[in-house]
This record gives structure tokens, C-alpha cells and sequence, in this order.
């Protein structure tokens, strides 16, 4: 239930509270280029009183709460199905605002799927997303997530695969054409380690690009055609301008 | 000499001219009429009215630079404008615009057949500028343009075998005359050939519906896709200049020539003050009209959709027309 | 020499007939051979014609229609067997053309 | 002799460049076509000629700069871009938006659903060579933005809403000509139909052209009028109501054939829906103040979230993750429905001719802006 | 006088554009060269005053049949050029040698038949009941040739299946 990551944020687990869900004020600026990666939440570091949190060093966002459903809150059938089904595939099941997620390992995500799209209680057999977002400081930095609709249940359900850089997250092409093309973008944006992916090439970048720009690493200001022929030799220009700046 | 030589010369230097002139209106007339029929005005800017547009068009296309593509074959890309358009020309020699000599250049006996076979040459313009660009549209719309052209050639030879049949000669001042003796125009005799012509004239001068060869949202223009400048110009005049001959053809062979309407009614005699060439030119503009309209109205054709209803409806039915034509003309 | 008889006819069709020879001993591309044998049926072609126009008898111009008709039938299936050798062998080199089934 | 010359015509493959600069591509949008003949062996849809990281910038712009970057993303339909951005901050940070505004968002969205499906309607049949369509659909376009720029001031990007309602009120006697603009879209939509619903040649270039069942469709992911051709009940207006469309009478028009002329049918049907979507929410048009209560600084709580609507094109969803510190979202991903349209293209294209690609890009309707974003 | 000038320019310019069509290095441009050729030939026609054939020829054969040459050579026109293998027991001087002498026999004969001609075979057919080129033409094509005509209609028909059973792939 408790995922390893964030664990359990009390506070965010009341949707109702309008108080900002605590955080210590930090400057993420930990991130592995040392370079422009500059992003705007420094800036808005000034917030009131943080509180503690009892883990987490202070850094960077570690990551989307994923505060469980509050116990009152029937669960739906579909979600009980599956974790009667794949009871060791959910790692933790997440309510907010209305939505749930289910959290699974990337090795059973294909399980999962399948189950979720043959399931005659589920039968999602709609995907109407598939993405990343990036948490860099986290040793598994990406949440890869499913948005899943059923057209025939008229219901949602977001998966939530966690992975490392090199972690291999398998592709669910195979379950989902339709995610053919999201994956694509994902991979285009972040470099999520896509396994058994028909078609794995750039889609909205050009093909020779180097670096996966969605990542939060990913230096903000134009590379220019530079960053293309040599990334490196870019970034060691970028931080001795920095550097003289500094001076 | 003056009779054989001088004369002649100067019918067809006005005649070219002529022609060029009305080609320049003519697509002012299709802007103007295809603005009306979409809820715009059209050209407005040059002259009162766009009139000057139809000037305008012409200096700028000279004026614009003339690209050769640098793989391109030199001589065949010079050479295919011209091809396309001298038959066009050619073809109006034998046009009688009036009952008197003095309204056409030549009236060859076979001169529905001369027509015929000159704008059969046409072809060539096509298929070479298609391949001489050397480059990939310009190839798959000739080739879709000369197969076309090609095929409605064949469904039209077949109709206007029919209206031979109907007139009893090929010389296109006897085909008028021939209506004039009958007192009524082949149109009412001849419907379903008519049609036929139309249908055929609309594909041979690959007007919509069945622009595939030009048509710009799939070939980005067709096979005058790497031309520009005054080349380019020769071709556009070569297809306005086809659509008069189309309609000019439709004209003498359907709708009477000069003749005024209802020419053996007498009671209608007091038309006959209006000179013979304007009932022609008023004809003639009332079947551009049409070409314009039906441009204006209609989706176009898919290429094998195109060929299906050239081999498999228009010419069953011009050979079947024939065929009936034969057979009453040996009953009556 | 001003006057033009049938035998500047029958010379310039001669002429136009080895044009025709020519080409279909000399050169090797298919296509340009048949070309060449177009060639000889129109130099024949305008020799019935001329003399048909000297003797006043049009049974020599019925003949060029028959000539032409068949001219239209030799070019239709003879480019059918170029463009089906073509297909299997890619070239119309009639050097190559040395087998009578593959 | 042309019998010949047309059998002769499928000898080698050739390899189409069909695009980044072509006439019915509807933006760069570039097809690579491997014909036999003139018939389609294989597709390869290359894009991105247009991506200009929306996704990347709106992490690093404050929660309501982000609205006027939505309207670039399908910039034909601008304000139903602003709604599903807007509802979706809404949500994360659970305001509740007053009824008014409700009700003028529909009608928002409902006129930009007709402004885009008279832009569609107009370039579909352009590429099939009705050219009188395309400036019939813009004239009635037309009509709409002025009714937008009445409202908002802009013609095409209209950064129309905020987060928790709208930035203004209707001007005065608006509703009035939102009314009288139903009353001449109605007999346009009949003019339309008029010039192409019957037209021989337009059921010869639509019907049975890039059929698609309705459990491929749903495999692939299509949405919107694409999706509901084939016969699938889905529309997120009626499945997840959203703004006020629960308060509506209205119906989903749904194809059998699933192939152009069905998808044709139904986005013409939806004018009359729209039409009358709006006729329902001006005259029920209920008085009140226009924005939420909605903080000064927006803060959304940590945490993600993600809303669908159904724009012009089809299911238009946002995820936003918030980290709960910052002024602006740390994840911002859209889900275009074009894009996923034109995932389509493939398998509906393979096997027809040339011509009907130029048919098939037209009835996915997508728009370039929303695919690279 | 008229007719003189029109003999000798249109036989300069048969003569020569038929040697282009057997020179030319671009099959195209032999093509085209072969259809001046025709029109040539046609005006020709029109000089001997047989229009119906001058017309005949520019339809049938510059409007048809040497469009599906130029069809053919464009179809088959990839690909390395025909005339760069070379068979080595291709004798193309014989060949030359042998078109030479065929000219010097043609010559001989001609000189030889006029030389002695006494063009005494004018044998005017049957007078027809039909007036002017065309006519006639069509007249003795329905009556004394009747069944040639037909056989020739028949053999066109044979010819069409003949060439779509061989272009055809799928056969």
C-alpha cells in the first residue's frame, strides 16, 4: 500500500484542506548538469511556515503524493477484481480529486494490463494516454503513467509504473495499439528504457536529436545546432559562461 | 496569290490573336464567375471591376523568372509547352465562325476528323513536360493526364461518329449546314450525344470534375508542377485555349453554329438581323458558362473512377448510339 | 527537277526505307528498332500513296489504311512482349534477348 | 490502346514524398507513401515540423500564462483548448465554478465546435475538389469570429477563460446574435448537405473509403468523430459531463459503415447538436457572478490529475502534476486527439490510392498545431 | 511550283528527323523525333491530296501508336542503358554494309523501272458513285475490300487482347 518513495503525506490525503501540503523549502538545484537547469520553483521557494517532514532530506519534489483513498470510500469492483486477481502486482492503490491510480511494478505491468483490458468487470479497452513525468533526485525518477478508459464500464483508472533511468519498462503496444505512437512521444521526451516496442524512433523531435528534452535535467535555454553535433563540448562552454557570469 | 496565300495568312494572324486575347478574358470570366457562385467578389483591385485583371495576369507571368530545373531534359522541357500548344491553334483554322467564307480560314471535307486528330497531339505536351521535369509528381500526373486524355479521346471519336452518321459529311460548314436543311439543331436529335461530348470535353481538357491531372490538394499541380514563367503561361493558354475549341466544337456540332434559333421557323426571321457571329460567340460563351459552373458546383472524380466511366459507361453508350443512329438513319 | 514525278517519291520512300534498315541492323535498344521498322512502313506507305495519286486508282491508299491498321497491331503486342521481357530481365538490350523462355 | 497503358502503369514501387510543403497535408505534415502504382503500399507519418514544447514550456510558466499557450495547440479551436486546461486546474484544486459561467463556457465550446467543423467541412471537400464548400464553411466561420471577438477581442487565440471561471462577462445583446446565428447556421447546414450529402461523385470519393471497425478504432485509440463513425458510444460530453452539458438536451450521432462518408455525417450532425446545445444554454442562461472563489496565488495542493473533454477533434485530456510549492504545474502533458486520430492514418490508408490519402487526412481531421504541439 | 517547294522541305526534314530517330542517344528524344517524322509524312499526304490519310496517320499513328512507345520508353526507361552491353558477335559495320547495299538495290531497281517505265499501267478502277477523296476511299473499303477490311477489324481485336494478356502481371 505504502509505496517506497513518498511515503505517506498525511495532509494531502484530505482533499478538503486548503492548506499547501508541506514541504520543506529547498532549491532543487541538485540536478546532475550543473547547467541552466534553473526551474522556476526556486523562485517561489519563499512559502509559509514548512513544515518537518519526517524522511525526506530536503530537495527537489520527490514525487506526486499518491495519498491512499480515505478509508469510508467504497472501492470500485474493478479495483478489487485486480487486486484479487494480481494481489502481489498492486503495490499501492492512490485516490485524489476523484481519481484513482493503481501502482505497479514495471515487470508486472503487462499482467496488469492485460488483466485490466480482458477483465469483464474492468475491460478497459480504451487507453487514452500514456506518459511520463520525471522526478530526478528519486533513484527511480520516472512515473510512467496509463490513463485507461472503458468505454463499455464508462470508467478511468490511471496506472502507475515507477522505473529508473535503465529500468526496462515493458511496452503495452501489444495490449493497446493506441499507445503505439504515446510511447513513442514518452520515449522521445524522456528516454524511459522501453522494452519490446515495435517501432521505437523519435516522433515529435528530429530524429538525430541528442537528450531527451521532457526530462527535468534537460538544460532550458536553446541548444542550437552545437548541442546537436557535440552535447558535451556544449556543456562545458555553457559552464564556463556560467562561471564567468559568476564572476 | 492574294486569294490563296495573303488572305488567308491574315484570318489566321487575327484569329491567334483572338484567340489569346479571349483566353486572357476567359480566365477572368471563370475568377469572376466561380467568385459569384462562391459569394465573393473576385478580382476588384485591377481596373474598374478586376477588368484589368485579365492584362495583369499575363505581364506577370513574362515578367517572372523562367526556371529550368537543373536535371531536367533541356530540349523536351522547351519543346512540350509548345507541343501542347500549336494543336490547340491549329485547330481553330477550321472552326467556321460564320456562314460566309470570310468567317473561317480553310473548309477541309474532313474536318471533323482534322480536329479529331489534331488535338490528339496534344498528348505530347503532357507526357513530355510531365518526364522532362524529372521529378516524381509532374511523372504520375502526365501519365494519369495522357491515359486520360487518351481514353476520352476514343469515347469521343465514338459520339462524333454518330452526329457524322446524322449530317452525312465531316466538313464542319456542312455539319451547319446540314442543321440549317434539317430546321432543327443536332442537340435535339443527337441528347445523348451531346452529353457524351460534354462529359468526354470536360476529361480531354481535364477540367473539373476530372482535374485529377492538375489537381493541386493531390499533385500539387500536375504535370506543370516545375514550370514557371512564360512556359508556364504556354501551357495555361494551351488549356483555355482547348476549352474554347471544345466549346466552339460543341457549338458546330449541337447547337447550330451561327445558325439563330429555330431556323426554318420564319415567323422568327427578325433574328437574323443579328449578325451570324454573335449568335456563335453567344453559343460558344453560354457552353464556357457551363464548363465554369460545373467547376464551381461539383467534387472531383478519383483517377480509376475517372477511367472506370470512360470505359465502362461512355463508351458502351457512344457505341450503342452508333449503333441506333445506324439503324434509323437506314429506317427513315 | 521542278517537276515532282512518282520516281522523287519512290526515291525519297527508298531513302527513308534504309533510314529504316539501319536502324533495325544497327542499333541494340528494342524499342528504337521498332521505331525503325515504323519508319519502313511509312516509307512503303508513301510510295502506294504517290503512285496511287499517279495511276488515279485509290485501291494503293486502301492498301496504306490496311498497312496502318496493322502497324497499330504490331506496335500493341510487340510493346507487350517489350514491356513483359522488361519485367523478367530488366532490359531492352536485344542482345540480351537470346532465349526463348525463362 | 489506353486499356494497355493503364495495366502497364503498376511495374515499380515508388516512394511518395508527400509533404512537409503540400497542399492537403492541413499544416507539415509529411507522409512518406510507398505506391504501387498509384496505390498505397505502406505509410510512414513523419511529424514534429511544429513542435515547439508546449508541454516543456507550460512547466515553466505560471498557472494562467499557460492558458494563452493552450490556444496555440489547436489553434482552430482555441477556447475548447482554454476549457479542458482550465477544468483541469479547477479540479487538481477543486473549485467550484458558478453556474453563469458554465453555461457561457458551453457555449464557448459548442460555437468553437461549429467554427471547427466549418473549417474541416471546408478543407475536407476542398481536397476532394468542392472548392464552393470550403468558402461557404468560411463565410459561416466568419460569423463566429466576430461572435468571439465581440466576446473576447481576439478572432483566433482568445485565452477566453481563467481558472475557476471567466475573465468576462457577455457583452450586452450578445446572446441575441449567438440566437440569430443559430437561426443561419441551421440553413446553411442545409446548404451543405444540399451541395454534398447526395452528390454522386462526393458518395463515390467518400463511401467505403478508409473503413474502420469499431473495436479497431477503439484499439487504436482514435476519439471523437473518427471514433464514433465506426459505431462507438463515446463522447465525453455525455460519458464524464463536464462545464454544463449535463443540463442539456442533446444526442450522439453514431456511424454504422465507419468509413469517410459516415464520418462526414456525423460531424455535420453534430452542427445541428451544437446548434442546438446553445439554443438550450442561451435561453436558460442563469444570472450570477462569473468566477469561483478562486486564490490570488494559485497553488494547487501536490498531487496530479488527469481531465478529458471532448474538443472539436475528440477526447482532449490534461494530466497536471502539481508538487504543491511552486507557482507553475512540475508535469504538464496533454492528450491531443489529433495526434491520436493520426495514428489512424496508417492502417486506414494502406491499400488506397493517392487520392483518397489526400480524402483520409481530411476526415481525421487533425490539425498540426495539436499533433507536435 | 507549290508543290515542288513542299516535296523537297518535307522530305529534307523526313529524311533528317528519321535519322535523328535512329541516332539519338535519348529513346525519348527518338520518340519525339519519330512523330515529327509522321506529322511530316502526313503533310505529305496532303500534297499527294489524300487528306483522309494525311488525317488517318496523324490520329492513328502520332496519336496513338507512338504515344505507347513513348509510354514503354518511359516505363522501362530506369536502369542502366540498353546500348552498354555489347555482344561480341554483333557486326554492327556489317550491318552498316548490308543497309548500303539495300540502299544501291532499291536505287537500282528504281533507276532500272524508270528507265524503261512506260507508265502505261494506268488502270483506273471501276467508276465510283461517290465524289472526293474520302469517299471513294471509304467506298471501295466497303465493297471490294470488304473482307479484308473485316479481317483487319479482327486482327486490331486480336492484337488488343494479345498486348493486355502480356502487359498484365497478374496473368
Amino acid at each position: 500500500m505504502v509505496d517506497d518513495q513518498a511515503p505517506g503525506d498525511d495532509k494531502a490525503a484530505k482533499p478538503a484542506d486548503g492548506g499547501a501540503p508541506a514541504s520543506p523549502e529547498v532549491t532543487p538545484a541538485a540536478s546532475p548538469t550543473p547547467a541552466v537547469a534553473k526551474p522556476a520553483a526556486a523562485a517561489a521557494g519563499t512559502k509559509p511556515k514548512p513544515k518537518p517532514k519526517p524522511k525526506a532530506p530536503p530537495e527537489a519534489p520527490k514525487g506526486p503524493t499518491d495519498p491512499p483513498p480515505p478509508d469510508d470510500l467504497e472501492r470500485p469492483a474493478y479495483l478489487v477484481a485486480l487486486q484479487e486477481a494480481l494481489p502481489d502486482a498492486v503495490q499501492a492503490i492512490s485516490y485524489w480529486v476523484g481519481d484513482w491510480t493503481v501502482i505497479v511494478p514495471a515487470t508486472a505491468l503487462l499482467d496488469v494490463a492485460r488483466f485490466l483490458r480482458d477483465d469483464d468487470v474492468a475491460s478497459f479497452d480504451y487507453c487514452s494516454d500514456v506518459t511520463a513525468s520525471d522526478w530526478p533526485p528519486r533513484e527511480q525518477r520516472f512515473d510512467v503513467i496509463y490513463c485507461l478508459y472503458s468505454i463499455r464500464r464508462r470508467h478511468r483508472i490511471r496506472i502507475k509504473v515507477r522505473a529508473g533511468e535503465t529500468e526496462p519498462v515493458p511496452s503495452v503496444t501489444d495490449v493497446w495499439p493506441a499507445a503505439n505512437w504515446l510511447e513513442r512521444e514518452m520515449w522521445d521526451m524522456f528516454g524511459v528504457n522501453l522494452t519490446g516496442h515495435p517501432d521505437l524512433r523519435r516522433i515529435l523531435m528530429p530524429d538525430n536529436w541528442q537528450g531527451f528534452p521532457q526530462r527535468k535535467d534537460y538544460p532550458l535555454e536553446g541548444p542550437g545546432e552545437f548541442l546537436l553535433e557535440s552535447p558535451m563540448e556544449w556543456l562545458r562552454l555553457r559552464n564556463m559562461v556560467d562561471e564567468t557570469e559568476m564572476e | 496569290m492574294i486569294d490563296t496565300v495573303f488572305w488567308p495568312l491574315v484570318k489566321i494572324v487575327v484569329l491567334l490573336n483572338a484567340v489569346m486575347v479571349s483566353v486572357t478574358f476567359m480566365t477572368l470570366l471563370e475568377r469572376k464567375v466561380i467568385a459569384w457562385a462562391q459569394s465573393r467578389l473576385g478580382p476588384m483591385r485591377v481596373g474598374p471591376y478586376g477588368v484589368l485583371q485579365a492584362i495583369a495576369d499575363p505581364i506577370k507571368l513574362i515578367l517572372k523568372e523562367d526556371i529550368t530545373p537543373a536535371k531536367a531534359d533541356k530540349v523536351m522541357f522547351t519543346l512540350a509547352p509548345i507541343m501542347s500548344l500549336v494543336p490547340a491553334f491549329v485547330v481553330f483554322a477550321v472552326i467556321p465562325f460564320g456562314a460566309d467564307p470570310f468567317y473561317y480560314v480553310a473548309d477541309i471535307n474532313v474536318g471533323l476528323l482534322f480536329i479529331v486528330s489534331v488535338t490528339s497531339i496534344g498528348v505530347y505536351g503532357i507526357i513530355l513536360a510531365g518526364w522532362a521535369s524529372n521529378s516524381k509528381y509532374p511523372l504520375l500526373a502526365s501519365l494519369r493526364a495522357s491515359a486520360q486524355l487518351i481514353s476520352y479521346e476514343i469515347a469521343v471519336t465514338m459520339t462524333l461518329v454518330s452526329l457524322i452518321l446524322t449530317a452525312g459529311t465531316l466538313s464542319m460548314v456542312g455539319i451547319v449546314e446540314a442543321q440549317q436543311e434539317a430546321g432543327v439543331w443536332f442537340g435535339f436529335i443527337q441528347p445523348v450525344a451531346f452529353v457524351l461530348v460534354l462529359i468526354g470535353g470536360l476529361a480531354e481538357t481535364n477540367r473539373a470534375p476530372f482535374d485529377m491531372p492538375e489537381a493541386e490538394q493531390e499533385l500539387t499541380g500536375g504535370f506543370h508542377t516545375e514550370y514557371s514563367g512564360m512556359r508556364f503561361a504556354l501551357f495555361f493558354l494551351a488549356e483555355y485555349a482547348n476549352m474554347i475549341v471544345i466549346s466552339a466544337v460543341i457549338v458546330v456540332l449541337f447547337w447550330g453554329g451561327w445558325l439563330r434559333p429555330f431556323p426554318s421557323v420564319d415567323a422568327l426571321a427578325v433574328l437574323d438581323y443579328i449578325p451570324q457571329w454573335c449568335w456563335f460567340f453567344f453559343k460558344m460563351f453560354m457552353v464556357l458558362y457551363l464548363f465554369i459552373w460545373i467547376r464551381a458546383t461539383l467534387p472531383r472524380y478519383r483517377y480509376d473512377q475517372l477511367m472506370r466511366i470512360g470505359w465502362k459507361v461512355l463508351i458502351p453508350i457512344a457505341i450503342a448510339n452508333v449503333v441506333i443512329t445506324a439503324v434509323v438513319k437506314v429506317l427513315l | 527537277m521542278m517537276e515532282i514525278t512518282p520516281a522523287h517519291y519512290t526515291v525519297l520512300s527508298a531513302a527513308l526505307f534504309s533510314i529504316g534498315v539501319i536502324g533495325v541492323l544497327v542499333r541494340r535498344n528494342i524499342i528504337i528498332i521498332f521505331m525503325a521498322i515504323e519508319l519502313m512502313l511509312n516509307a512503303v506507305n508513301i510510295n502506294l500513296v504517290a503512285h496511287s495519286q499517279q495511276v488515279e486508282n485509290l485501291v494503293g491508299q486502301a492498301f496504306v489504311v490496311f498497312v496502318i491498321a496493322v502497324a497499330a497491331a504490331e506496335a500493341a503486342v510487340g510493346l507487350g512482349i517489350i514491356l513483359a521481357f522488361y519485367r523478367n530481365k530488366e532490359t531492352v538490350n536485344i542482345d540480351e534477348m537470346n532465349v526463348m523462355r525463362w | 490502346m489506353a486499356t494497355e497503358s493503364a495495366a502497364m502503369f503498376d511495374t515499380d514501387e515508388l516512394v511518395l514524398n508527400m509533404g512537409p510543403q503540400h497542399p492537403s497535408t492541413h499544416g507539415v505534415l509529411r507522409l512518406v507513401l510507398r505506391l504501387d502504382g498509384e496505390r498505397v503500399k505502406d505509410v510512414d507519418v513523419v511529424m514534429g515540423y511544429v513542435h515547439r514544447g508546449i508541454e516543456k514550456l507550460s512547466e515553466n510558466r505560471d498557472w494562467t500564462q499557460i492558458i494563452l499557450l493552450t490556444d496555440r495547440m489547436d489553434y482552430v479551436a482555441a477556447a475548447t483548448n482554454n476549457l479542458g486546461y482550465c477544468e483541469t486546474v479547477e479540479k487538481l484544486m477543486e473549485v467550484e465554478v458558478p453556474r453563469r459561467a458554465r453555461y457561457i463556457r458551453t457555449i464557448l465550446a459548442e460555437l468553437q465546435r461549429i467554427a471547427s467543423h466549418c473549417l474541416w467541412l471546408g478543407t475536407h471537400a476542398m481536397d476532394i475538389g468542392a472548392m464552393t464548400v470550403f468558402l461557404y464553411a468560411f463565410r459561416e466561420r466568419e460569423l463566429i469570429l466576430d461572435l468571439f471577438e465581440e466576446y473576447c477581442g481576439a478572432r483566433l487565440t482568445y485565452n477566453s477563460m481563467r481558472i475557476g471561471g471567466l475573465p468576462l462577462d457577455l457583452p450586452s445583446g450578445w446572446d441575441a446574435k449567438v440566437r440569430a446565428f443559430c437561426d443561419i447556421m441551421d440553413s446553411k447546414v442545409e446548404e451543405y448537405e444540399e451541395l454534398l450529402t447526395n452528390n454522386r461523385i462526393w458518395l463515390q470519393r467518400t463511401r467505403g473509403i478508409g473503413v474502420i471497425s469499431g473495436p479497431d478504432a477503439t484499439a487504436l485509440g482514435l476519439c471523437g468523430p473518427p471514433l464514433r463513425g465506426s459505431g462507438v458510444y463515446r463522447d465525453v460530453r455525455k460519458d464524464e459531463p463536464y462545464a454544463a452539458y449535463d443540463e442539456f438536451e442533446f444526442d450522439v450521432p453514431l456511424g454504422t459503415r465507419g468509413d469517410t462518408y459516415d464520418r462526414y455525417l456525423i460531424r455535420l450532425e453534430e452542427f445541428r447538436q451544437s446548434i442546438r446545445i446553445i439554443r438550450q444554454a442561451v435561453d436558460g442562461l442563469p444570472e450570477g457572478p462569473i468566477m469561483g472563489k478562486v486564490p490570488r496565488l494559485l497553488k494547487p495542493k501536490a498531487g496530479e490529475t488527469y481531465h478529458a473533454i471532448e474538443s472539436p477533434k475528440g477526447e482532449l485530456g490534461y494530466f497536471i502534476a502539481s508538487d504543491g510549492r511552486s507557482t507553475n504545474p512540475y508535469r504538464f502533458r496533454v492528450r491531443p486527439p489529433s495526434f491520436c486520430n493520426l495514428q489512424g492514418l496508417r492502417p486506414l490508408v494502406i491499400g488506397h490510392l493517392v487520392a483518397d490519402v489526400v480524402a483520409l487526412i481530411g476526415t481525421l481531421d487533425v490539425v498540426l498545431g495539436e499533433v507536435d504541439r | 511550283m507549290a508543290e515542288t517547294i513542299a516535296f523537297y522541305t518535307l522530305s529534307v526534314l523526313i529524311l533528317g528527323l528519321a535519322v535523328l530517330v535512329v541516332t539519338a542517344k535519348n529513346t525519348v528524344h527518338s520518340v519525339v523525333s519519330l512523330v515529327m517524322t509522321f506529322l511530316c509524312v502526313a503533310a505529305l499526304y496532303v500534297v499527294l491530296e489524300a487528306e483522309f490519310l494525311a488525317v488517318i496517320q496523324i490520329l492513328v499513328y502520332a496519336g496513338g501508336i507512338v504515344v505507347l512507345y513513348l509510354f514503354v520508353v518511359m516505363l522501362v526507361n530506369v536502369g542502366r542503358p540498353p546500348e552498354e552491353h555489347r555482344d561480341p558477335r554483333r557486326l554492327s559495320v556489317l550491318g552498316l554494309g548490308l543497309a548500303g547495299a539495300m540502299l544501291l538495290e532499291v536505287a537500282g531497281i528504281v533507276a532500272y523501272s524508270y528507265s524503261r517505265s512506260t507508265s502505261s499501267v494506268t488502270a483506273p478502277a471501276g467508276p465510283s458513285p461517290v465524289q472526293g477523296n474520302t469517299e471513294e476511299l471509304g467506298w471501295l473499303l466497303y465493297t471490294d475490300y470488304l473482307i479484308p477490311f473485316e479481317l483487319a477489324s479482327v486482327l486490331l481485336l486480336v492484337a488488343m487482347v494479345g498486348a493486355i494478356v502480356l502487359a498484365r502481371r497478374d496473368l
